[in-house]
This record gives structure tokens, C-alpha cells and sequence, in this order.
């Protein structure tokens, strides 16, 4: 028992955190809030991939002469830091793209509010 | 403009760190190969450098430092420079981003990978640098102040 | 509404925590993903990826092998997904010039 | 160049899509010409790969040399060169008319506009092609991205719609990313064919499941189907009309054929259908969605909005035909994924000719005068929804007999009744349209202020004042209906079924 939370709180702490941001998408009725929730829940599925490639007693993944390269357990995984690089990036680009949507909606109505936004939007 | 004020005291402390910002981004790009880093975390603190300019001294006077217009025709040329390395490669023979195909003469498989992750991460610092900086002006062109 | 979302936001949880029942414990050296042959016999990349980066591209920082060279194809896809972020906010947002 | 023909698409269309801010810097109107060109270079270049690999069976391509668990490879099966083949068909038709529409709903920005349409391509193509996993992600990424901003750009009401979007495609596509998490943990491995060697020998881990659920639930928002198409009819009708020709199509294709490709030939066939049954769950979605598509798209009176909510219905078929996981059921959702494409583009793109020549799209105010100035959209607009009403000679009546047979073939009796059902609330809907245009006679003079002046000048001009490159390609696309549906059984024999997956 206390193994397996030993090994799975991290996961368990950034579903958490995937709960909270999936809340403030669904919920929340300022668009700016939603995006919050957006960028929490990137965040945590980054945090996920990260978490995962953590080994014991290992080091950060970049070649040290003294160690050597030949135990891959040495050396935490370093394919997982890869593909959340990009993410990171994917996110960035996402959440720039979602600002300016915002901001091109603030400019028409006025409003960031859900409900005030779709009164306007029916009104004109 | 947002009611922005000129401050002594912010315009002076950026104009003496953003050349140190520019240049640890330049180290970060560089030493890539040798320490966590690379280009994408050496574009951003570029463009971190260039936003804290624009940010102190206003958007205007910042005109002269990075031309807003230049924004995505050189993010697009950070593109094709990545673009343009696998491309090389392909064209001499071997599959698209195969380094060790690059027409460079005198160098063993091993070192040309490693010159053509230098001119890829040389693209990512680009692009990123340029389109951070264009989304910056373009959010702050859009803002509603009429 | 409201109380449907609810549930599938409860829902959604419990499916992730029975999932992560699944997964192996964090920092175990034996997961699948760390071992040096997948179950079915295959390469496994994260250990073949430690051991040959510094050899294949004379790079020491492993994850900048892979970023530029083992998988430099999504790092080009993802170089143009921030240069498509770029373009739509010229798109969206830019205005006439003769406007302003 | 010849080995590297299954990368040449994506990479021939990202090159363009950068070059364009690079080569529009001074004229604005090179734009269109790079995107036009580019975009025909990639149906030869699709064409002569569905060639090479129906001559000589799926080919394989490894970026940078790497065999695949080490690095990234493209696999061109039948199947992705076919629906590659298809995406990029319909691209160069909607971007022919794009070139007589000359840009007017996106005025001084058409070299980022078209720079994205690009783009966009570039992302289908690489999703369609593309044999590892992380890479899909990455180029769902840029394919709806694009999407986003080519939406966000159309009337007053379309920043909201593509916000909308936004967030729900970004949740499709993290829960995606998400669910790849768990799989890679468990597996150890991000290429697909390798992923589906290993998969059943960890099948038990409950992991696994619920990567399955959370990769399908993601792009399940992106492919809109049933209770997750929440985005779809504002964001095709508030979107500029090119975009709407071109996203309608592709858009949730490229989606469905990932839900394709993830749940037989990632996942194996007795897992996704017993083991943990989400396809018969897909599959009772979808027919509640192509219910609720057709009854809602007949609710409609905006010609746009009509198809877009006719979109969730056909998309549903696709789903029907997914959750079937049978072969005739297959065979039915890929022949679908062409018809729908093809009948999509048609209809939108008539819909932007009428847009372009009335003003609006209503269809209340429809009537005959439409036939007489618009006569061949309309021709064109008639076949396709003859199609899509799946009257027999047409390619629409084809895709819905696979699936009947599926489901009779599976014991289903209810999905029988549903795709029956749903044919008739087409044919209403569509007859609505056809009644109004070839039956209902134009208002008196008295009326006439209704009409633009533009319009009423030039009437007696000999097909309308339709220009030939408005023209051309709804007609060849509705056309090449019929042709499909003549051709349906080469099509089935020769392609589809060399692609129907082992074991179902």
C-alpha cells in the first residue's frame, strides 16, 4: 500500500491538477477564465509526461564523461523531456492564438462574458 | 497607449540588461550541445530580451531596435533555414533530415550530425526569437483602445 | 446541465486514477519504457537513445540529439506550429494601415 | 527524389506555406499563385504515390535515416494514400474557386490567409501519412491551429466561434496527448506498428483502456462526433466561405481516419471490439447523432448552418460504419470519408456562390430566380444532394449500402432503421431546398429592391454571371459523384478492400 502511493502520488497530484483545469474550462463563464483552465491542463499533461520519466537514482540526461553511456539506468529518460519541449511550444502557440481570439472578441462585443456575449451575439 | 509614462530609472536598468539577456540567449543556443538548452529556450529569452525593450521604452521608440514587419517574414526565414537543412541532406542524397548527408567535405559522420543539430537549433532560435516578438505586437495592435 | 458536467468531470477523474493503477511506480528502473528491448523484442528508444546519442551525433546533451536529430521532424512540425500561431495573429488581429 | 516521395507532400506544402511571407513581402497577389501551384504539385504527387502503392504495397519512409522505434517514419498503406489522395483532391478544387471568389471575405489578408490554408494542408497530409504517434500529435497541432485561425477570420461572430473551437479542439487534442501518455508508459514505444506488436502482450494493464478512451474521446471532438460536435455549426457558418469548403471536408475526415487508424491497426480489433467495447459505444453515438443532425439540420434556415448540422449526421455515418468493426461496415466508412469530402465540397462551395451572388444564404428567400442566374451550381447543388440523399446512381447511395449490410451483417436492426430514417429527414431537407429553387416563382418587380443591382445587370449573359473558376469546381466535384458512384465497385475491389485490417 505504501508502495504504491509512494510511486503514484505525482500522478495522482496532477490529475488533480487535469480535474482543475478540465473545471475551469467547463464552468467558468469568463473566456479569460477558461483559458486559464486551458493552460492548467496543459501544464499538468506536461507535468505527467515528465513525472514519467523520473528514475531512482539517475541523472539529468546529459552525458557525463566520469559515468559513461553504457547504463541507460544512469541517465533519466530523456525522449519524455523531448516531446514536452514540444508541447511546451504547442501550448505557447495555443495560447497565443487563443489571446488574440479573445482580444478580436473584446473588440466586437465588448465583453468577455459567456452569457452577455451570446445575448450580443444574438442582438446584432 | 495604455497610459504609459516613460521611467527613468526601468528605461536605464533595461537598456544595460537586455544586451547581457541577448547574449546569454546567444550562449544558451550555442551550448546547446553541452548543457540542457537549445534553441527554443535560447529564441525565447531572445525574445525576452527584445519584449523587455518594448515593455521599458515603448512600442514606438522599440521600432528601432526590431522592426514589428520584419516579425514573420524572419520567423518564416528561422523556418526555412531548419527547412532548408533537412532539404540539403535530401537533395545529396540520403532522407529528409539525414545530417549525414550534408554536402559539407571533411567531416565524419558523428561531427556533421552534430553541425547540422547546430544549424536546425540556429532555425529554432530564429523563429521562435521573431514569432514571439510578432504575437507580442500583434496582441498589443489589437487591443481595443478606440 | 450542470450536474452532467459535474459527472463527467467525476468520471473523467475516476478513469485517469484506475488508469494510473496501472502505470508502473514512479522511478522504477525496470518499467517497460526504460528497458533496453521492448516486450515484443524491439528496440526500446529511451535506452537507445542514452546510450548511442553521444555516439551517433558527438552531441553529449541527449535530449537535444533527439530534439534536432532521432525526432528532428516533429521538432520541424513544431516550429511551424508556432509559425501558424504567428501568422493568425497577423491574421486575426493586424489592421489596415490605413485605418490606424 | 523518386525514394522520397512519401514525404514529398507535406514537406512540398509546408516549403510553400513558409516561402509565402518571405515571397509576398512586395505583391500581395503572389500569394493565391504559390498556394494554386502548391497545391496542384501535391495531387500529382499523391496520385503518383496511391500509384506506386497500388502497384507495390505500402511504402515506408524514416526521417533522418532512423529505422522507426528510434526515429519518426511515414507509412503510405492504401488506405493513407487513398485518403491523402482524397484531402488533397477537394483542396485544389476549393482552392480553384478561391481564386474566382479573388478573396473578397478576407479582403487585404490573403497572404497569411493563404499561407494557412496551406498550412492546414500540410498538417492533414502529415496526419494522414504519418506512422508514429507523437508526430500525429504534433501535426494535429499545426492542422488545427490553422483551422482556428482560418474560422476566426470570417464574419463578426467568428472569433467566437473559433474560440470555441479553440477549446474544445485543444481539449481533443490534450486528451490525445494525454491518453499517448499512458501508452507510451505502458508500451515503452511511440511507433504505431510497433505500439500494436507490443500492445497484446500488456493488454491487461488497465492503462491501456483508458488510453484507448481518452485518444478516441480527443479526436472524437475533433471529428465532431454526437454529444461532442458542440463546435461545428457556428464555426462552419460563421467562417469565411472558402474556409467553410475547405475545413468541412477535411476537417473531420482527417479526424475520423486517425479513429480509424487508432482503433485497428494500433489497437487490435478484439480488444477495441470485446475486451473493452468503445466501438459499439461509437457506434450508438453515432446513430443518435446522424438522428439529431438530420432533425436539426431540417430546423435550419440558414443554407450554411443547414450543412453544417447535415455535417454532424454524415459524420455520424462515418462513426456507424467505425463502430460497426466489421468489413462491410468498414468498407463503408472509408467510401463515406470520399462521398462526404466530395459532397461537402460541392455543397459548400455552391453555398459560397450563392453567398457571392445574392448576399445571403437563406433559404427562405430562395426561388427560382436562383436557377436561371446560378444554373449550374445549382445543377451542381442538385446532384450533390441526390448523393447525400443516397439516391442509387449516385457515390451517396453506395457508401449507405455497405453500411446497411454492415449492420444487417452485425444483427443490428436498429441501425437499419436509422440509416433509413435518416435518409428521408435528408430528403427532406435537401428537397426543401430544390422545391424552392425550381419550384417556387421569383417575387414580382415589386420585390426586386431584394436583389442587389450587381446582380440584376447582367442576366441575360449566357451561364449566368457565374465566373468559370466559381463554376468549374463544384461541378467537377459533383460530376466526379456520379463518376464514384459509377466506379464504386473498382474503387471498393481495387482499394478499400486490400485495406481492411487483419482480424476483423
Amino acid at each position: 500500500m505504501t508502495d504504491l502511493f509512494l510511486g503514484h502520488y505525482a500522478y495522482w497530484a496532477i490529475i488533480f491538477l487535469l480535474i482543475l483545469g478540465l473545471y475551469g474550462m467547463i464552468f467558468k463563464n469568463n473566456l479569460a477564465k477558461k483559458l486559464i483552465g486551458m493552460t492548467i491542463f496543459q501544464v499538468a499533461i506536461i507535468m505527467f509526461y515528465v513525472a514519467s520519466a523520473v528514475k531512482w537514482g539517475a541523472t539529468v540526461p546529459v552525458l557525463d564523461p566520469v559515468t559513461g553511456a553504457a547504463d541507460a539506468a544512469k541517465y533519466i529518460s530523456p525522449l519524455q523531456h523531448c516531446l514536452m519541449l514540444t508541447a511546451i511550444v504547442v501550448g505557447v502557440a495555443t495560447s497565443g492564438v487563443a489571446f488574440s481570439l479573445v482580444i478580436a472578441i473584446y473588440r466586437r462585443y465588448k465583453t468577455l462574458d459567456e452569457s452577455k456575449l451570446l445575448e450580443r451575439m444574438k442582438s446584432s | 497607449m495604455l497610459g504609459y509614462k516613460s521611467n527613468l530609472i526601468i528605461l536605464m536598468v533595461s537598456h544595460v540588461v537586455s544586451p547581457f539577456i541577448m547574449l546569454f540567449a546567444l550562449y544558451v543556443i550555442f551550448h546547446g550541445h553541452y548543457s540542457p538548452g537549445g534553441g527554443f529556450q535560447g529564441g525565447t529569452i531572445m525574445a525576452a530580451s527584445l519584449l523587455l525593450m518594448r515593455l521599458a521604452a515603448g512600442r514606438e521608440i522599440a521600432q528601432l531596435q526590431f522592426k514589428s514587419v520584419l516579425g514573420t517574414p524572419l520567423g518564416s526565414i528561422g523556418v526555412l533555414i531548419y527547412f532548408g537543412t533537412g532539404f540539403a541532406a535530401m537533395l545529396s542524397g540520403g532522407e529528409f533530415l539525414n545530417y549525414r548527408f550534408l554536402p559539407f567535405a571533411g567531416f565524419t559522420a558523428a561531427e556533421l550530425r552534430s553541425l547540422g543539430i547546430l544549424m536546425v537549433e540556429i532555425g529554432v532560435g530564429l523563429a521562435v526569437m521573431a514569432i514571439l516578438v510578432a504575437i507580442y505586437d500583434d496582441l498589443l495592435e489589437g487591443y481595443p483602445n478606440d | 446541465m450542470k450536474i452532467i458536467n459535474g459527472l463527467l468531470l467525476i468520471s473523467f477523474g475516476a478513469l485517469l486514477v484506475y488508469a494510473s493503477l496501472g502505470l508502473p511506480n514512479r522511478g522504477d528502473v525496470d518499467a517497460v519504457m526504460h528497458r533496453e528491448k521492448s516486450p515484443a523484442g524491439s528496440q526500446g528508444a529511451s535506452s537507445y537513445y542514452i546510450r548511442n546519442a553521444d555516439k551517433d551525433a558527438n552531441t553529449p546533451n541527449m535530449v537535444t540529439v533527439i530534439l534536432a536529430d532521432y525526432r528532428g521532424y516533429d521538432t520541424l512540425g513544431e516550429e511551424t506550429v508556432i509559425l501558424t500561431a504567428g501568422l493568425i495573429c497577423f491574421l486575426i488581429l493586424r489592421r489596415k494601415k490605413n485605418k490606424s | 527524389m523518386i525514394q522520397n516521395s512519401p514525404a514529398l507532400v507535406p514537406l512540398l506544402l509546408l516549403a510553400a506555406a513558409i516561402s509565402i511571407p518571405v515571397l509576398a513581402i512586395k505583391k500581395t497577389g503572389v500569394a493565391y499563385l504559390v498556394a494554386a501551384a502548391a497545391s496542384v504539385f501535391s495531387v500529382m504527387i499523391s496520385a503518383y504515390n496511391m500509384f506506386r502503392v497500388w502497384q507495390s504495397g505500402p511504402l515506408t519512409y524514416h526521417f533522418g535515416g532512423w529505422i522507426p522505434p528510434i526515429g519518426i517514419e511515414y507509412v503510405l498503406d492504401p488506405l493513407s494514400a487513398f485518403v491523402a489522395l482524397v484531402v488533397n483532391v477537394v483542396a485544389l478544387a476549393v482552392l480553384c474557386h478561391a481564386g474566382g471568389l479573388k478573396g473578397r471575405e478576407v479582403s487585404e489578408k490573403s497572404v497569411p490567409y493563404y499561407a494557412l490554408v496551406l498550412l492546414f494542408l500540410c498538417g492533414a497530409n502529415g496526419i494522414i501519412m504519418t506512422g508514429d504517434l507523437f508526430n500525429l500529435y504534433v501535426f494535429l497541432e499545426i492542422f488545427s491551429l490553422a483551422g482556428y485561425g482560418l474560422i476566426g477570420i470570417g464574419e463578426k461572430q467568428a472569433p467566437v466561434a473559433a474560440f470555441r473551437y479553440l477549446i474544445m479542439g485543444t481539449v481533443g487534442a490534450s486528451f490525445y496527448l494525454l491518453g499517448l501518455g499512458f501508452l507510451y508508459i505502458i508500451t515503452g514505444s511511440l511507433n504505431m506498428a510497433d505500439v500494436r506488436n507490443i500492445l497484446p502482450l500488456v493488454q491487461a494493464n488497465p492503462a491501456v483502456a483508458a488510453a484507448l478512451s481518452l485518444m478516441v474521446i480527443g479526436m472524437g471532438i475533433k471529428m465532431a462526433i454526437f454529444p461532442l460536435h458542440g463546435w461545428l455549426p457556428d464555426a462552419y457558418t460563421y467562417a469565411p466561405s472558402t474556409t467553410s469548403a475547405l475545413v468541412a471536408p477535411i476537417g473531420t475526415k482527417v479526424a475520423a481516419y486517425v479513429i480509424i487508424r487508432i482503433l485497428f491497426f494500433v489497437f487490435d480489433i478484439k480488444f477495441v471490439s470485446h475486451t473493452w467495447p468503445i466501438t459499439d459505444l461509437i457506434a450508438w453515438f453515432a446513430a443518435i447523432g446522424i438522428i439529431y443532425g438530420s432533425v436539426m439540420a431540417m430546423a435550419q434556415n440558414e443554407m450554411k448552418r443547414m450543412l453544417a448540422y447535415s455535417s454532424v449526421a454524415q459524420i455520424g455515418y462515418i462513426g456507424l460504419g467505425i463502430g460497426l468493426a466489421n468489413p462491410l461496415g468498414f468498407i463503408g466508412a472509408v467510401l463515406h470519408i470520399l462521398n462526404h469530402a466530395f459532397m461537402k465540397g460541392a455543397l459548400f462551395l455552391v453555398a459560397a456562390n450563392i453567398r457571392k451572388n445574392a448576399g445571403h444564404s437563406d433559404i427562405s428567400r430562395l426561388d427560382a430566380s436562383y436557377r436561371k442566374k446560378l444554373p449550374w451550381s445549382m445543377a451542381a447543388f442538385t446532384l450533390a444532394a441526390l448523393s447525400m440523399i443516397g439516391l442509387p446512381p449516385t457515390a451517396g447511395f453506395f457508401s449507405k449500402w455497405y453500411l446497411a449490410l454492415g449492420a444487417i451483417d452485425k444483427g443490428n436492426w436498429i441501425f437499419l432503421a436509422v440509416i433509413l430514417i435518416s435518409s428521408l429527414l435528408n430528403a427532406v431537407y435537401f428537397f426543401r431546398i430544390l422545391e424552392k429553387v425550381y419550384l417556387v416563382p421569383p417575387p414580382s418587380q415589386k420585390a426586386g429592391e431584394n436583389i442587389p443591382p450587381e446582380t440584376t445587370k447582367r442576366e441575360t449573359s449566357l451561364i449566368g454571371e457565374e465566373k468559370y473558376s466559381l463554376l468549374i469546381p463544384a461541378v467537377a466535384l459533383s460530376v466526379s459523384l456520379l463518376l464514384i458512384g459509377l466506379w464504386n465497385a473498382n474503387i471498393v475491389k481495387g482499394i478499400i478492400q486490400r485495406i481492411i485490417p487483419l482480424g476483423m
